[in-house]
């Protein structure tokens, strides 16, 4: 499963995208922010106030409590401030 | 005859009158052009800035874009539609956005172009870092931005 | 810094890029321009229309133009406005009226921009004859224009 | 007193402008109305239904009751179509 950051996410993390293997436990976008916070001091810090992060599935806006199975490409960012 | 809609991401500034001429040139069912230009200002809250960066995520920006310029099109009767949001390094006075909008009437161009910019700042995954004497910093997202796009999903 | 308002007349067309430039050269305190232009149609309810003939009132209109320009000043917090009404013969495709307004944020760009036009429909001292096949006609007000300036007066 | 028409009223008057001395007895912008519309045929065409045509003294819209006296300038025109 692909994986990217974006904004301080991505700066905190450190990395722009990577590629995981979450085991089968990890169902939810919840349960992968909580499963990435624990793969690091950076991670841990990206995601520790995982409330104000947002999540995309394949570029769609998700919910966090959405179910991540059949997820091609997972994106995290902070609330969007273009326009 | 169909609704010519463009959507470009760019680094490049973009021409307000060149955009306008694409989307009415050789058409005579157009009444109103409404363009909104978003620039980037010189100071945020007392304190100056230098530049902002733009980033975003390509491929759901522009699909994200897409999804509201139809929500859009079903909602008003648009003769055309044109966005372009640019990405980078920008300064102040410089262009960040411009959404057109083209109809028969003006209340429906007004309209849309509202609607698009409105859900342009809180749902377009796009982030600024400002640039400022104190350093960089990532701007924060505004309530009222979200109460901005809300009042379209009233009854 | 004093708030430009640009008020003009004329049979030429205008150039939105140039007029957009005017209104925001060398200033960093602009985060928001909205344009209107209105154009002229080529059929009215299913009838050709060949030309329109602008004909307004030399000196009224120029005041009252300047009079909802003061009080949409007055109304929202604008860095700049312009607006510039044709007269004269205009065919089908070719430009009738710009309003441009400039401000820090976007709802009061848009809503001022707004304003001008409802007004400017139904107070500047303007006529429109259309020519078609059946001959030349006084276009008649609507009622719809009504409603829409007398939102601006509700509480 | 300077009176100007607009419109289908100029064309119908058959002319843009003229000056006028109505008697003391027109004082309202209705009464000018009325009175303009006896100078014969083509103003009684013009002026055939006052309500739908609209004034302005000195450059300012006015209500048909309106009282004219210091008036310079008066218009009448049909309802407006700019913009």
């Amino acid at each position: 499963m692909k994986v990217k950051y974006f904004a301080w996410v991505r700066e905190r993390v450190g990395k722009a995208e990577e590629t995981v293997e979450p085991p089968a436990s990890v169902r939810t976008v919840d349960d992968l922010m909580a499963w990435l916070a624990k793969r690091g001091e950076a991670y841990a810090h990206a995601f520790e106030t995982p409330r104000v992060i947002r999540a995309a599935i394949d570029h769609a806006h998700v919910k966090s409590d959405t179910v991540i199975a059949g997820a091609g490409e997972i994106a995290f960012f902070p609330p969007m401030t273009g326009g | 005859m169909p609704v010519p809609v463009t959507i470009r991401i760019q680094q490049a500034d973009f021409d307000i009158a060149r955009e306008i001429a694409a989307l009415t040139a050789g058409r005579t069912d157009i009444g109103a052009v409404v363009s909104f230009s978003g620039i980037c200002r010189g100071s945020e809250k007392g304190e100056i800035i230098a530049a902002l960066t733009l980033e975003h995520y390509p491929g759901m920006a522009e699909a994200e874009i897409l999804r509201h310029a139809e929500t859009a099109m079903s909602r008003w009767p648009l003769t055309g539609l044109t966005v372009v949001h640019r990405v980078g390094r920008i300064i102040p006075g410089e262009n960040i956005v411009l959404v057109l909008t083209a109809s028969a009437h003006r209340q429906a161009a007004f309209q849309a172009a509202e609607f698009l910019m409105d859900y342009l700042k809180t749902n377009a995954p796009f982030w600024k870092r400002e640039e400022s004497a104190a350093g960089t910093s990532w701007v924060e997202a505004h309530d009222h931005d979200d109460a901005a796009a809300a009042r379209w999903t009233k009854p």
